[in-house]
């Protein structure tokens, strides 16, 4: 692909828990089956992670648990602080600023004009002593919108275009279901048009004929917004259903990526050939 | 060294605070201080009572100038303690050859505590309202200055404003500073101040 | 006239100063001495030390006195005090270790080196009324003192009464690892600087040694309820006088006297952060002035739980702790409801008539019973 | 005798040592600097109760000099029950003169209210503060509260004002609305009623706020931009007691009290005891000027 075309460009992304030493990463990873280092204890959540993300794609990671792919989104929303690493975000002071190394009120700015976060849990992303509306507002207040009326305006549409129903928005998501509680999140992530979203497990514990429903309206807005995602899931089935290319991980590695439909269909590392054959 | 013996330290430097207080609360405003203290060459009487009315042992100093005769005498009357510039709560500058880098490296708070940030003391020959001959015109203008305020300073160099400016990039971090003249004139520029000046 | 009634302040007040005098001395009792006070209600005493955070007996009494025994008004009357006091040394750490030991005991142990020693305490007693101290006269009094020395003779003149601690034993094992407070390189006086959160260990623990020993008590025993992981055991608690020294400015150090403290060294397991993920134990730290050991223990507990990470219960959440147990503080605040009201409330009344209009105005009379009280709890919300 | 000396000691001038009032000094000082944040302090007990006005009295005691004229009112009255006790306790610490007027005094020490009448450049208000952490409804930990401060991130802030305005129709807050201060910060007015707080900003005099438990202090300079939080389309406003006068005095532009007889009936009276005595024995003082006191009384006269 083009190289002008990316959106977020990651080179050599790590984390790391607790003491390391020289010999950590060599002795850690998916040759060990392990993420502890045998000599410090250390934990390696993910290292030398590389990729490149493209304008309104849809990047899929998928993994088992541990293997460092919630770490992963975590790190480039700002959750955690990377051990080491860099990210560029297309258009953000001349596209050559590390933004993981940039000032609180810089990474402010970024989650608040840039990205989007959806959780696995709601309670994550939504402030359930705010209503549903209220929680959209927070995002759009941030972006300089302080005109009720027109805040009011765009969540009723955040929240009819992810399917819930409109007269709830001034309740709390305290007594919606699970599957509504993630669309109002769904809304709140994209309420200021960010050119990126992250998506951590938001299928994960949702019944499964909630869970369809939920990736069929992900993927109409993935293609009315044309907004680049990274989806993370541990389930094969949920990056066949919204994702472009993918990269598969074990112990905070990755061990292979490519075009979504060619992992699935000629899996070339044994972990990901492990994981098709579980799929079927 | 010299005690002073003749300053009153409750009633002398409660008053000499208000004044401070005022300045510092409408920048631009000329306030004089005086008292009956000897005060070693090098100071200006004025900066001394600054140092009276607001060291003590909790707080630590970094006098830029004629060190040995002005720490002692600091120490003595104050029972601050000195320090190097980049840990100081007070710095004392002469304002027309300044030791620079000391101010560059001033401490400026932290986010969430920006409070910690220096007090800076410049000692320079005139202070003024009007224009003066030689002077430096400062353009004064945030709070407590109620559109623009103009002070015209004699003896004060262009690299200690423009070390202070830097210092001062990154609101609500930054330093804070009082200057005085050997008259005993004084007048106050807080970090939230955006002045200005001209040659 | 209400405007009126509000105009005589200083004249009220002076009245209420002179009616709560009378209140104190109306049934003309003689005036207690205030020696009296503070040899016997010496646990009270202590009690106000330690929330006065200021070690003098007799100014102790004194404020017992005066506040007609409030242990909390007597407190803040201490506290007020002392803050005139300008702080002049901070003291050596006392070493317990060489504590005149007037009472110790350990639960982890049956026995322990130099055994447990009961010391004055009414733990094992059966706490009935006891109806003959109505009647108690200087005759009674010299009666038990001289039967109770007759008692002790011989026993009297024993060696110095020091020990070595009980966590000692454990802690050569290896079995008790140090705190590893590294922040605490300075003593952070919380008298002379504000504390910002999180607070240092130092800081912490002086909150607690000053905290009103019911509000400890409260939290302590929710940890051990299930609201926190603390399953303390008493490694050892022990009552007794220690020296106190200062270094004077000369550098040299000096004896300044003794004071009687409370120590309790509690013992809770902990998880090991470290690869190999053995549990040891880990100790939660009480010390305050005079015989509270009710306080000693709950500050051992709260010490150990405020180090537990993670906010999942009261007691383990060190603003909740320290700003809820602070007594003074606490006192103050909840009383400062007597004051007046009268602007904020007005302000609220006039939000509130608007917001009950629209709402009667308003169609959709559906939730109105809900929206009301909405109203309502925002109203009370308002009047800080 | 040695117990004779031990309960003899005489108390410093102005009660807090001299130690003490450097550093609440230096920290106004720094609170002047940096208006609208709050600057934490050592804040030594007092021999009044905490949330009984030790933050003012902090203030007031460490700036008060022999030739200053000291006003306190509670509620905005001089006489009131905790004002007198407080006026008693600095003018026997002090002896400085003590006054009810206005105009007269040069600190002036206040719970929950401003004064009706303007403050000129030489005078200092002083508030007694209960909370001092205008988040502290929306975020319950202090050392959040600092990091939201730090970064400028007042989001759950504006949040909390437009689920007030969703759940009842409008920005539900009395007494202590929010302001942001200099365009950086957002600060606790202390509970004075909407209707003091336009006279926050661009004013002549200082503004001092002290809140002694929390041990905090911040400062509003003269003619600095306080501005109450509002959106575009719903704003603030102040108490409007609409058709409503003094009882006493007539007055229909002051803040009224509310007062209730033993026979049922509802009487306003003007709330500022010195602003109703000034009218009712010399003449009325010259008020503060703001656009919706302006407002106020075109509508007012308008009507009439």
């Amino acid at each position: 692909m083009d190289n002008k075309e990316w959106l977020l460009k990651v080179e050599n992304l790590t984390k790391i828990y607790g003491e390391h030493s020289v010999n950590t990463l060599d002795k850690t990873g998916p040759l060990f089956n392990s993420n502890q280092c045998p000599e410090t204890g250390a934990i390696v959540a993910c290292a030398n992670i590389d990729f490149t993300l493209h304008p309104g794609e849809v990047l899929g990671i998928v993994g088992e648990s541990g293997s460092g792919k919630s770490t992963l989104v975590k790190l480039l929303y700002f959750d955690l602080m990377a051990t080491a690493g860099s990210a560029y975000l297309k258009g953000y002071k001349n596209d050559n600023t590390n933004i993981l190394e940039v000032s609180n009120q810089q990474k402010r700015f970024l989650r608040n004009h840039k990205m989007g976060m959806v959780y696995q849990n709601p309670r994550d992303g939504l402030n359930f002593r705010f209503s549903s509306g209220g929680n959209i507002a927070e995002k759009l207040l941030m972006a300089g919108n302080f005109h009720v009326g027109s805040i009011r305006e765009r969540a009723s549409y955040l929240l009819e275009s992810t399917e819930v129903p409109v007269p709830r928005m001034d309740e709390t998501p305290e007594s919606f279901s699970g599957g509504m509680q993630q669309r109002v999140q769904i809304s709140k992530a994209i309420a200021n048009n960010p050119p990126l979203l992250f998506l951590d497990e938001v299928t994960t514990g949702l019944d499964v004929s909630v869970q369809a429903k939920l990736l069929d309206m992900i993927r109409r807005l993935q293609q009315d917004l044309n907004i680049a995602m990274i989806v993370v899931s541990h389930d094969l089935s949920v990056i066949r259903m919204l994702t472009d290319r993918t990269i598969v991980m074990k112990n905070g590695r990755i061990v292979e990526k490519g075009l979504t439909d060619q992992i699935l269909q000629d899996p070339q590392h044994g972990y990901t050939q492990l994981l098709v054959s579980s799929l079927l | 060294m010299i005690r002073e013996t003749n300053y009153d330290h409750l009633f002398e430097s409660q008053k000499q605070y208000r004044l401070l207080l005022d300045c510092m609360a409408k920048p631009g405003v000329i306030a004089k201080l005086d008292s009956d203290i000897n005060v070693p060459d090098g100071l200006n009487k004025a900066s001394a009572l600054v140092a009276f009315a607001l060291l003590n042992s909790d707080v630590c100093f970094c006098n830029t100038m004629n060190q040995e005769a002005l720490n002692a005498y600091f120490i003595t009357n104050t029972s601050a303690s000195p320090a190097e510039s980049d840990v100081a709560d007070f710095i004392f500058v002469n304002g027309a050859k300044p030791d620079v880098k000391k101010v560059s490296v001033a401490k400026m708070g932290l986010p969430a505590y920006p409070e910690s940030g220096a007090f800076i003391i410049i000692d320079v020959n005139q202070i003024s309202e009007s224009p003066l001959q030689d002077a430096i015109k400062f353009v004064l203008t945030g709070p407590g200055v109620k559109e623009t305020k103009d002070i015209y300073v004699v003896g004060i160099s262009i690299a200690l404003l423009e070390a202070i400016l830097e210092r001062n990039v990154e609101y609500p971090l930054g330093v804070d500073t009082i200057i005085t003249d050997k008259s005993g004139a004084v007048f106050c520029i807080p970090r939230s101040n955006k002045f200005k000046y001209q040659e | 006239m209400g405007y009126v009634a509000v105009k005589g302040g200083s004249e009220a007040i002076e009245n209420a100063k002179k009616l709560v005098e009378f209140y104190r001395l109306r049934e003309e009792v003689s005036p207690l001495e205030v020696a009296q006070i503070q040899s016997q209600f010496r646990l009270a005493i202590d009690k106000i030390m330690g929330e006065g955070s200021f070690y003098a007996p007799e100014y102790g009494a004194l404020a017992l006195k005066q506040v007609e025994g409030d242990i909390l008004e007597a407190a803040f009357v201490m506290r007020a005090y002392r803050a005139t006091l300008s702080r002049l040394y901070y003291s050596e750490p006392i070493d317990t270790k060489n504590m005149f030991v007037e009472r110790r005991i350990s639960s982890s142990f049956r026995d322990i080196p130099g055994g447990q020693i009961l010391g004055p305490t009414r733990d094992y007693t059966q706490r009935m009324l006891q109806v003959n101290l109505a009647t108690e006269d200087d005759e009674d009094m010299q009666k038990f003192l001289t039967e109770f020395k007759e008692d002790v003779k011989g026993a009297e003149k024993e060696e110095v009464q020091t020990f070595s601690k009980v966590v000692d034993l454990l802690r050569e094992q290896g079995l008790l690892k140090g705190v590893g407070n590294n922040e605490d390189t300075k003593l952070m006086d919380v008298t002379r600087v504000a504390v910002k959160y999180p607070a240092p260990r130092s800081a912490r623990l002086q909150m607690l040694a000053r905290a009103e020993t019911g509000g400890i008590m409260a939290l302590g025993y929710s940890s051990m309820r299930g609201h926190g992981s603390v399953h303390p055991t008493v490694g050892e608690l022990r009552v007794g006088l220690v020296d106190v020294h200062v270094t004077d400015n000369r550098k040299r150090k000096r004896y300044i006297g003794k004071v009687r403290v409370t120590e309790a060294e509690m013992i809770s397991k902990a998880a090991s952060k470290s690869a190999k993920k053995v549990p040891y134990y880990s100790i939660g730290y009480g010390l305050c002035f005079g015989q509270n050991e009710t306080k000693g223990i709950c500050m051992g507990i709260l010490d150990r739980a405020m180090r537990i990470p993670g906010n999942n219960a009261p007691a383990n959440d060190q603003e909740f702790v320290l700003y809820h147990t602070e007594g003074v503080e606490s006192l103050g605040f909840t009383n400062h409801l007597k004051l007046p009201h009268y602007v904020t409330f007005q302000s609220g009344l006039s939000n509130l008539r608007k917001a009950v209009k629209r709402d009667k105005s308003s169609e959709e009379e559906k939730k109105e019973g809900a929206k009301t009280n909405g109203v309502l709890q925002q109203v009370n919300d308002d009047l800080i | 005798m040695v117990e004779e000396k031990k309960f003899h000691r005489q108390f410093n001038y102005a009660f807090i040592d001299e130690r003490t009032k450097k550093e609440i000094r230096r920290k106004l000082l720094k609170a002047v600097c940096i208006p609208g944040y709050q600057v934490p302090y050592s804040s030594p007990e007092m021999p009044i109760a905490r949330g009984w006005g030790t933050g003012g009295l902090h203030i007031t005691l460490s700036l008060i000099g022999k030739e200053d004229t000291f006003k306190i009112i509670d509620q905005g009255s001089d006489a009131s029950v905790n004002a007198c006790n407080l006026r008693d306790f600095v003018k026997n610490t002090t002896d400085c003169d003590t006054t009810f007027e206005t105009s007269k005094a040069t600190l002036i020490q206040t719970r929950h209210r401003i004064t009706e009448e303007e403050l000129k450049a030489h005078q200092i208000m002083i508030f007694q503060v209960p909370q001092p952490e205008p988040l502290r409804g929306v975020e319950r930990y202090e050392k959040k509260t600092r990091e939201m401060h730090a970064e400028a991130d007042y989001a759950k802030m504006w949040v909390s004002l437009y689920e007030s305005f969703v759940r009842f129709g409008d920005i539900m807050r009395g007494a202590g609305y929010p302001v942001k201060v200099n365009g950086r910060y957002v600060m606790s007015p202390s509970p004075i009623p909407r209707w003091d707080i336009p006279n926050l900003s661009d004013a002549e005099c200082l503004y001092l706020f002290g809140a002694g438990r929390e041990k905090r202090l911040y400062a509003v300079p003269p003619h600095t931009t306080v501005e109450p939080l509002e959106f575009e389309d719903v704003k603030f406003k102040i108490e409007q007691f609409e058709g409503l006068k003094c009882e006493i005095t007539g007055e229909q532009i002051a803040f009224l009290d509310e007062l209730y007889g033993s026979d049922g009936k509802t009487t306003h009276v003007v709330n500022d005891s010195d602003f109703m005595d000034q009218i009712k024995e010399k003449e009325r003082p010259i008020q503060w000027v703001n656009r919706y006191l302006t407002e106020k009384i075109e509508k007012t006269f308008n009507k009439n």
